[in-house]
């Protein structure tokens, strides 16, 4: 089978897993007891507001949410139709922010390019600092270089996330006059984009991209340096020594391909990762990402903006699966995916 | 004038105590042919390697001097940093690897490994390297260097990865080649034609090389001084001719009594006897495809196999000889059910005498099973075939673990036993793979073949990596089992005197047809098909004063289309197997 | 060596053709596998250490009662926020054993901070073998004897109190009986699961790697986060806290399985293609042996490396869980939990010493990675 | 009549002066609210500054509006109503209500603030079918009954049932109380009544809502003061659209209070609202990036915030919280586990629970002994503060508590001397909070161990606010940690009814509270006789007329409440620290931060704080 038929055949069998997960999403998110609007209208009375209140019962009516469960699915996927018609995920109509009171399209698309903005970052951070210094601390294993890389690495590691935010926001503060969360300085907001801008942008990514990164790079790092390690010791690193390549590109160009592979193999959670990887860590850290929009809509129960994003993520994992698979078939020429006869 | 190379002294050892390779000296003059010979396991390969510093992690030079001539002052390579070392690696010296499939890396293309030792030192554009390596791919005897450029070691046969790295070494036309064992998979028109080219380089650029091998037809044929081996030193050395014609030492002297050869004529023997086959294999066929470089372009087909026959009667030995990537390999792997063969094809199996025959591709979980204790296989590369990780001890008992025989103690007395007929050391037992010499693990992969006592085994090329008077001894042991335990034998080789020592019959193979077949004594001395002509000639023999004209045998045959009326054939017209005598098939029009 | 008149050197040492070269080592021929790898692995100073430190580690576990001056939530409310003290041998030049000062506590009403003064006139000799607060050694026997313990009239925090007045040093203890255990078993789950799906697949391919993987795809593509506020909601409320936490590190491990199915499998898939698998198949070998016997250890690097990152994810797993009101809690002690109460400004600005779970943190998984690290180098066959 | 000369400030004089505004005069009502500080003890100030502030949630903007605090009528620092956004109120008889307007009263983008615009509210929007399905809001009910409402002139607005609806005013006073009105010449545009359909379908389109009902209630939402459009009365109007990390809030130019020297009000020219991560707050006013804060900050969080002043240019005040309450545990009188529930509903077991908590222990560890233990009663700022009632079952008395639980026939003891239930159960009593804050955790320890000493075992378990909340009005929780009342300072106009069962939100008769609130409906009604008194007084005080009347029945609910233990109250009056600039000036030092009554900073009037240089 060509690649180009193998990716076709993926991309359809990627289309049916996602209805599945189309179904099960929907479902976990009605799991918790309540709903949206039971929430928010107890929420209204306990602080007193009873602003709200008729507010949300006019909700209830408009999405249909005193429908039954399977109804409300069908809806929202628009397979059936719903108050005012046909409207759902297949039709391009994401659905209504209960909480943030908008659609969720807008609320999803505002914050989605900080959220990959944030997480690519980290995730270049992982590749820049792990690649070079895994591959390092396997040429040199048992050196000052290895051990150090570790332990800084596993500092990292055992941080807890926010503890280790913070540390940094306020010494970061302190000394080095670093900016306390936030993604860029709020004047430069809805502002065209100038070199300033980004100046600000890129110093208030380095505290996020740190302590997203750190574990994400020594786990990385770690890994690819037991991989390389396995494959030092081959006769194939022999001829390239033999043919007189230096050590970086020759360790680059061939045991690195071969220790690649589970990395290749995970690059499908690299996706999602890009817009799901950092949620708790946005939520601790103030970061306008999509993850303190998620959790808030999970913990409200914001159910059409929630499924939305989860979909979402899903829809990047199931490509992410579909892209590492055929990478896989590129990075190994041995590989088939076919049956082994028995 | 100093000598291009020098070693003085070398000494070599793993861990305290274990010196392999003790006071080691010899020199290489420009433009001369220095060949080591000597035992399996004598540390020739790591002489080799020391020159390049290339040792394995645990082996140290504990002592001794490499020095390179630079013209104006010599380098001492043992004492010169990594930077320096590097600039001469690959550069001014290369080295051809002996096993080839694991020296190349799997996942690149070969054109890629070898058009990058220009882009390393002669700083070659892409397009010039790609040019210049398909140049050398041709000369190598590549019949499709193109396709070779592009494919990815695994989709090669042995002897064509062995022409790789050989490409890969002369591509940039060093001033020393360290060739070890070069051609030991090639078939002997092969062999020529890259012996040739490496003489032409000598010729042309006066370039040094130091052959490791084991085949004295090959030492006669190329060297001008020879260096024997023998457990970690140097037994013997000096100019070649005086020491074939008068070896010195005893060692010498009983390794270059133990070469074999095709022997004088015989009488012509009978057919093999057609009934009792325990291995028939009917119309198999074999079709590749290659992945396309590209998602646009489409596969490539490769017929590997085209309707091979083969009949095996029960206790005799079937030998294959052929071009190197004829396809040998693929029918073998078939036979034992490797590889499924294109449809069409049949493998018949007959256990016992009066046993139901079975088809090996369509086995049930229990018959295949059984099948699996009695048809036995020996891997044209050993060290492939080996888990890395798993110590000797354990890969040779383990087909007596699959098939639940004996108990700890024993399956290890048992392994003890065999490593010590095959001439190892029952001490070796705990080592990894990767810590023997190429022979050495030769010799591990029969052993194991022959560790659950099968009734059939399949041998590709098993003796290939052997100095002569080991390959004496496997060969002997091989015989004796046969004929103790009427064993089976499909015997792949390129070395013709050891076919004509132990098979019964030949089949000769090209392009992945049978174009011969008979008795090694008929097909010996009264060969028909050109192309089989062409490879008796190209023999080598152990006698410097009859030195083979290796311009002329690398011509081989020529391409099929070149041949007489007779036997031409193209891809379309393929004339067929006729039997012109008994038991003597030749493949040509009638 | 003679040289002969030709030119040609020869050996003149006596030949025997049957001298061994190397003196076997006999001894090596009967040792089982794992004294091997056990003297390779002695080698490794680094890993030994870590590994001998782990091992009295979780020997302590039991004892952890026992070597605490304090037991886990014992209050001292008079000491919140106690620097940690120093134990002294000398008084004025004098030789008095293990010694403490008293401390006394002040609040400063300006600035919000506990003041302690020293009462260096009255060294208090620390107790050994004496009787202090209940605990249960192992878990079982019920005592009350103590290593050593606060003098009368003295407290002996030797890395300080946190805001209740509790005693870092023993719940650190304690905590350990937690951290180092229960966090372990989601590890096992997942690996285990991992490793039997991920071999399935990449082994087998075809049908059953299509299978697996979409299973695989649809298990990652469902989100976590409901799943877990879900589960919070669904816990029986009389559960006590460690129960929770192990259901969860379980759930944790089944769902956290297949990034590393996917690396075993992608691994597998180009594996299977070499051709020492194939010569085992060949002989005979069912699929589970191929994968036990030839897969598996050209991958052990990759999966010990694994399980070592694992671990301090599993012992902060908790951290980020009771973000979502799921994580271990009191009375329940852990270094998560501990940690936990330290995630402010004022613990990492004023009292450090309620930071200090992060060092048997990081110790400990510093040492499972060198530990990880030697055994990974004493299974290498290059390393031999 | 003796107003001040009108002063121009800088801010708008631009456009004031580019003919863009109309100037000051013509801005401000004819009879603008004059404030006299210097009877506040405040000092004057002057027009100008940027005050930044921080918020936690997106949509947290909204305490722009119950920071300025512009109502209807609204509190006094006496917690007094007062009119403010009306000239004046009449009532009669407490049934009807003439709210008069103030004549030139203007919205923000310059439209007259009329009559009309409550007529909108009431015909066009509560009453609308589409909009609201539900019909007006809860308090405009008395008696099932709605208001007759009326519109006599531009000015003046009539709000009348046949009975006193004593819940009116207060309710209009509230930090987010249902506005009365609406922009109506604004909203028109969206009201399916006024708008052109092919217009209204377009704007349908553009926000991709579904139905025009959506799209009004999307951009009528005076309480979330997301909607920049929307003409506004409060002193800063929202001036950012759109989801933003920084709001901009700039001073309303036609903002109805001025100073006694003709300055308008607000002082303070833009309020800069950044919305923070929680964690984040203290670090950052540590760092000196808030000029006034309360929200986001915790007691915990004081030393930090102390250390950090001088660096920081601020100050740190300590103010009172104004819940009843700051830790109350809810034992469910309606838990589904009949044991259980009959054991919670023994009120000596309360007492002894309450007996068993070592109230002191908890200040000292938690607040450095500034909260005031006692159990769940009001302030000592409320007229109905009594001693007795706040140390009624509130001392640390593990044996009076033992004798109590023997007494209610729990006096047997399993293994490790817990008591048992009669039904041979240990008696393990699960607590569930929301685990948001440390410091009930914290207590929760404590509490721990003194119960242990009454043979109580706690566990504790947190849960996220909602699912606990909904665990809760389902009965599944056998007793939840939640504030005590929000309303800690009670007056006598306050509605008592929070003290009733009438809210499933008092977490100790979720299934009452849910009776009452759905007519029968759902739930069960009180069967315990002090329960059905409470709801006896809580009507009564509806119907009362008098101050006195009121007093009473509230004294008399607290009483029981007293007496009954329905929470279990830890302490009052916990400390809230306030960070405030160096530069900020009218912050009192000392006060309460309430959100109900008193609107956090909203009764402390915003407007009159000021930068100095
Ligand atoms: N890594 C290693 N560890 C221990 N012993 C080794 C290692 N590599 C090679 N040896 C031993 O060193 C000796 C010399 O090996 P070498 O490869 O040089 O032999 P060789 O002369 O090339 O033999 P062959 O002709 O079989 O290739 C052999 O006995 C071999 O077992
Ligand atoms: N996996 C594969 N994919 C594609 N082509 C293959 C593959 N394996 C073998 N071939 C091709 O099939 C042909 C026959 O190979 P085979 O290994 O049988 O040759 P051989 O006769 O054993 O040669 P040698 O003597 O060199 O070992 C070669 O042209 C080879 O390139
Ligand atoms: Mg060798
Ligand atoms: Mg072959
Ligand atoms: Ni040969």
């Amino acid at each position: 089978m060509s690649i180009l038929r193998y990716a076709v055949y993926r991309f359809f069998t990627m289309l049916l897993t996602l209805l599945v997960v189309s179904v099960l999403v929907f479902v976990i998110i009605n799991l918790p007891p309540g709903d949206y609007l039971s929430n928010q209208i107890a929420e209204l009375r306990a602080s007193g507001q009873s602003a709200g209140v008729e507010k949300a019962e006019f909700l209830r009516r408009e999405y249909a949410l005193d429908r039954p469960l399977w109804e409300q699915y069908m809806i929202w996927m628009g397979f059936m139709p719903g108050p005012h018609g046909f409207s759902g995920l297949i039709h391009g109509n994401f659905g209504w922010s209960f909480e943030f009171d908008r659609p969720v399209a807008e609320i999803v698309g505002e914050s989605l390019w900080l959220t990959v903005l944030v997480n690519l970052a980290a995730v270049l951070f992982v590749y820049v600092v792990a690649l070079p210094l895994g591959v390092l601390a396997a040429a040199r294993s048992r050196t000052w270089v290895d051990y150090t890389s570790a332990f800084v690495g596993y500092l990292g590691l055992a941080t807890p996330n926010f503890l280790l935010a913070l540390i940094l926001f306020y010494y970061g503060h302190r000394y080095f006059d670093l900016p306390i969360g936030g993604l860029m300085d709020p004047t430069f907001e809805g502002q065209p984009w100038t070199w300033e801008k980004v100046k600000s942008v890129l110093i208030h990514l380095i505290v996020p991209t740190f302590v997203i990164g750190t574990s994400g790079a020594s786990a990385m790092m770690q890994r690819l340096r037991a991989n390389m390690l396995d494959e030092l010791g081959k006769p194939y690193v022999e001829t390239a020594i033999a043919k007189g390549m230096a050590p970086a590109r020759m360790l680059t160009k061939y045991p690195l391909r071969v220790a690649f592979n589970p990395f290749v193999a995970d690059i499908g959670n690299l996706l999602p990762s890009m817009v799901s990887g950092s949620v708790l860590v946005s939520v601790v850290l103030g970061l306008q990402t999509i993850g303190p929009t998620l959790l808030t809509a999970l913990k409200t129960q914001d159910q059409f903006l929630s499924a939305f994003v989860l979909m979402f993520v899903a829809l990047l994992t199931l490509m992410g699966t579909m892209i590492s698979d055929v990478l896989l078939v590129l990075l190994d020429p041995r590989i088939r995916y076919e049956g082994r006869e028995t | 004038m100093r000598p291009l190379l020098s070693v003085e002294d070398l000494t070599i050892s793993f861990g305290p105590g274990q010196t392999v390779v003790g006071n080691v000296s010899f020199d290489v003059e420009r433009g001369q042919t220095l060949a080591i010979v000597g035992e399996s396991g004598s540390g020739k390969t790591l002489s080799c390697r020391a020159i390049l510093r290339i040792l394995p992690r645990t082996a140290r030079i504990t002592s001794g001097r490499i020095t390179l001539d630079d013209g104006t002052k010599p380098v001492v390579l043992t004492e010169i940093g990594e930077r320096r070392l590097r600039s001469i690696r690959g550069d001014r010296i290369s080295m051809i690897f002996q096993e080839p499939m694991r020296s190349l890396s799997p996942l690149h293309r070969i054109g890629n490994q070898v058009s990058e030792v220009l882009w390393l030192h002669r700083g070659a554009s892409e397009r010039e390297a790609r040019r210049q390596v398909l140049q050398t791919f041709d000369r190598v005897g590549f019949p499709d260097p193109e396709r070779a450029y592009k494919s990815y070691p695994f989709e090669l046969s042995g002897g064509m990865r062995q022409r790789a790295m050989i490409a890969m070494a002369m591509v940039a036309k060093p001033e020393l080649l360290i060739a070890d064992e070069p051609t030991t998979a090639l078939d002997v028109t092969t062999q020529a034609q890259v012996l040739g080219l490496i003489k032409e380089l000598q010729q042309e650029t006066g370039m040094a090389l130091i052959l490791v091998t084991h085949d004295l037809g090959v030492v006669a044929n190329m060297a001008e001084r020879v260096v024997v081996m023998h457990k970690g030193r140097v037994m013997e050395a000096g100019d070649a001719e005086p020491m074939l014609k008068a070896p010195a030492h005893p060692y010498t002297k009983q390794l270059f009594d133990a070469a074999p050869a095709i022997p004088a004529e015989t009488a012509p023997a009978p057919p093999l006897p057609d009934q009792d086959l325990i291995l028939d294999m009917r119309q198999v066929s074999k079709t590749y495809t290659m992945r396309a470089g590209s998602g646009w372009k489409p596969n490539v087909l490769i017929h590997a196999c085209r309707g091979v026959d083969l009949k095996l009667p029960r206790g005799k030995t079937l030998a294959i000889v052929g071009e190197s990537g004829s396809g040998k390999t693929t029918a073998a792997r078939i036979a034992l059910g490797a590889e499924p063969p294109d449809p069409g094809g049949e493998i018949l199996f007959r256990a016992t005498p009066d046993a139901e025959p079975l088809q090996v591709h369509k086995m049930s979980r229990s018959q295949r099973t059984a099948f699996q204790r009695q048809a036995q296989m020996v891997f044209q590369d050993p060290y492939s075939s080996l888990s890395p990780r798993m110590r000797i001890q354990d890969a040779m008992t383990e087909p007596l673990e699959i098939h639940r025989i004996g108990d700890r103690a024993e399956r290890r007395d048992r392994a003890a036993a065999m490593l010590d007929r095959v001439g190892l050391n029952a001490d070796m037992l705990k080592r990894y793979p990767h810590a023997f010499s190429g022979g050495q693990r030769q010799r591990l992969s029969i052993a194991r073949a022959l560790m659950l006592d099968p009734a059939l085994i399949v041998c590709d090329e098993p003796t290939s990596a052997l100095d002569v008077s080991v390959q004496e001894q496997i060969l002997t042991l091989l015989e004796d089992i046969r004929d103790r335990h009427n064993l089976s034998y499909l015997f792949i080789s390129h070395d013709l005197a050891v076919v004509a020592r132990i098979a019964d019959e030949v089949a000769v193979m090209r392009q992945g047809l049978v174009v011969e077949q008979a008795p090694p004594e008929t097909l010996f001395h009264n060969p028909q098909h050109p192309y089989t002509k062409a490879l008796i000639a190209a023999q080598p023999e152990p006698d410097i004063e009859r030195p083979i004209d290796l311009k002329l045998v690398a011509q081989g045959a020529g391409a099929p289309d070149s041949w007489a009326q007779a036997f031409r054939f193209t891809e379309s017209v393929i004339p067929s197997l006729v039997e012109m005598e008994p038991g003597h098939k030749v493949r040509c029009h009638v | 060596m003679t040289q002969l008149p030709d030119g040609r050197y020869v050996d003149d040492a006596p030949y025997d053709p049957k001298a061994a070269l190397q003196q076997p080592e006999r001894r090596d021929l009967d040792a089982p596998n794992w004294v091997l790898v056990w003297r390779k692995f002695k080698t490794h100073k680094l890993g030994l250490v870590s590994g001998i430190f782990l091992l009295l580690s979780y020997l302590m576990l039991p004892f952890a009662g026992f070597i605490a001056p304090y037991t886990a939530n014992e209050r001292n409310g008079d000491h919140l926020y106690a620097p940690p003290q120093s134990v002294n041998w000398f008084h004025e030049g004098e030789f008095v054993g293990p010694f403490v000062y008293p401390i006394v506590a002040e609040a400063d009403m300006e600035t919000f901070q506990w003041v302690f003064v020293e009462d260096t006139t009255t060294p208090r000799p620390l107790e050994f073998f004496c009787e202090a607060g209940d605990y249960r050694l192992a878990g079982l026997i019920p005592t009350d004897t103590h290593l050593f313990c606060a003098p009368e009239g003295a407290t002996v925090f030797l890395w300080g109190s946190d805001r209740l007045g509790r005693d870092v040093f023993s719940r650190i203890l304690y905590g350990a009986q937690l951290s180092l255990t229960v966090g372990l078993i989601g590890i096992t789950v997942s690996f285990t699961l991992g490793i039997f799906f991920g071999s399935l697949a990449g082994y087998f391919g075809g049908r059953t790697d299509w299978f697996i993987n979409r299973v695989i795809e649809i298990l990652r593509s469902l989100p976590e986060l409901p799943l877990w506020l879900a589960l919070s909601a669904a816990v029986p409320s009389n559960w006590s806290p460690v129960a929770v936490f192990f259901i969860i590190s379980v759930i944790l491990g089944i769902l956290d399985w297949p990034g590393l199915a996917r690396a075993v499998r992608a691994k597998f898939l180009s594996l299977r293609e070499e051709e020492y698998v194939r010569a085992a198949e060949m002989m005979g070998a069912g699929s589970g042996r191929v994968i036990r016997k030839h897969l598996l250890p050209n991958f052990m690097s990759h999966l010990i490396a694994s399980a070592t990152l694992s671990i301090p994810a599993m012992i902060l797993g908790e951290t980020a869980l009771s973000f979502l009101g799921l994580g271990l809690r009191a009375p329940a002690v852990s270094w998560g939990v501990m940690l936990n109460d330290a995630q402010n400004l004022a613990s990492i600005e004023i009292y450090p010493w309620t930071a200090i779970p992060m060092l048997p943190i990081i110790v400990v998984v510093l040492a499972f990675n060198f530990l990880g690290d030697g055994l990974r180098d004493s299974l290498d066959p290059y390393q031999q | 009549t003796g107003l001040p000369t009108l002063q121009e400030g800088d801010f708008w004089r631009q456009e004031v002066d580019a003919g863009d505004l109309p100037p000051i005069a013509e801005r401000l009502p004819e009879d603008p609210l004059v404030v006299d500080l210097a009877a506040k003890g405040r000092e004057f100030g002057q027009q100008g500054g940027v005050l930044r502030t921080m918020v936690t949630r997106s949509k947290d903007i909204r305490q722009m509006v119950v920071y300025g605090y512009a109502r209807l009528v609204g509190y006094d620092s006496n917690y007094e109503i007062q009119p403010d956004l009306l000239a004046d109120v009449e009532v009669e008889e407490g049934r009807k209500f003439t709210l008069r307007l103030r004549k030139g009263h203007k919205w923000s983008d310059g439209t007259p603030f009329t009559s009309d615009d409550f007529r909108y509210y009431w015909e066009d929007v509560a009453n609308n079918e589409e909009l609201r399905p539900a019909g007006p809001p809860d308090f405009l009910i008395v008696e099932g009954e709605l208001p007759k409402v009326s519109f006599p002139d531009e000015t003046t607005v009539i709000y009348e049932w046949s009975n006193p609806n004593a819940l009116f005013l207060q309710t209009l006073a509230q930090a987010l109380p249902p506005f009365l009105y609406r922009p109506a010449h604004y909203l028109k545009e969206y009201h399916k009544a006024y708008a052109d359909q092919a217009v209204l379908d377009a704007a349908i389109e553009e926000t991709r809502v579904r139905s025009w009902a959506a799209l009004h209630n999307k951009l009528d939402n005076m309480g979330k003061f997301d909607n920049h459009e929307l003409p506004t009365l409060q002193p800063w109007i929202n001036a950012s659209s759109g989801k933003k990390i920084r709001h901009n809030f700039v001073r309303n130019p036609y903002f109805h209070r001025i100073d006694s020297r003709g300055v308008q009000l607000p002082y303070i020219d833009i309020v800069e609202m950044e919305i923070v991560a929680p964690g984040l707050v203290a670090a950052k006013s540590n760092a000196g990036e808030s000029d006034l804060q309360g929200r986001g900050l915790d007691f915990r969080d004081v030393s930090i915030l102390k250390k950090g002043e001088a660096e920081g240019g601020y100050k740190t005040y300590l103010w009172q919280t104004g819940v009843a309450s700051q830790i109350a545990i809810y034992p469910n009188l309606n838990y589904t586990d009949e044991t259980w529930r009959e054991v919670l509903r023994d009120v000596r077991v309360r007492r002894a629970l309450s007996l068993g908590i070592d109230r002191q222990t908890i200040n000292q560890a938690l607040y450095f002994k500034l909260g005031q233990p006692g159990a769940m009663s009001v302030l000592p700022s409320s007229p109905f503060f009594d001693e007795a009632n706040r140390d009624a079952w509130a001392e640390f008395d593990p044996e009076e508590a033992n004798r109590l639980l023997d007494e209610a026939g729990l006096d047997k003891r399993g293994a490790n001397g817990i008591r048992l239930l009669p039904d041979g159960r240990p008696f393990e009593l699960v607590i569930e909070t929301a685990g948001e804050r440390q410091e009930v955790e914290n207590a929760l320890q404590i509490v721990t161990d003194t119960w242990r000493d009454i043979g109580v075992k706690l566990v504790m378990r947190p849960l996220d606010r909602d699912i606990l909340r909904n665990r809760v009005f389902a009965g599944n929780t056998m007793a939840a940690v939640w504030f005590g009342w929000d309303n800690g300072i009670p007056q006598p106009y306050t509605s008592p009814a929070y003290l009733a069962p009438t809210d499933q939100v008092f977490f100790a008769w979720p299934k009452w509270g849910q009776h009452y609130q759905t007519g029968g409906e759902a739930g069960e009604p009180p069967d315990l006789p002090e329960a059905q008194r409470l709801l006896e007084l809580a009507h009564e005080w509806e119907v009362a007329t008098t101050t006195e009347e009121r007093s009473r029945v509230w004294r008399e609910m607290l009483a029981i409440h007293a007496d009954q233990v329905y929470g279990i109250g830890i302490l009052a009056g916990a400390p809230q620290p306030i960070v405030v600039s160096n530069r900020l000036r009218n912050v009192p030092e000392k006060a309460m931060w309430a959100w109900e009554p008193g609107a956090h900073f909203g009764v402390h009037r915003m407007d009159e704080f000021f930068l100095a240089e």
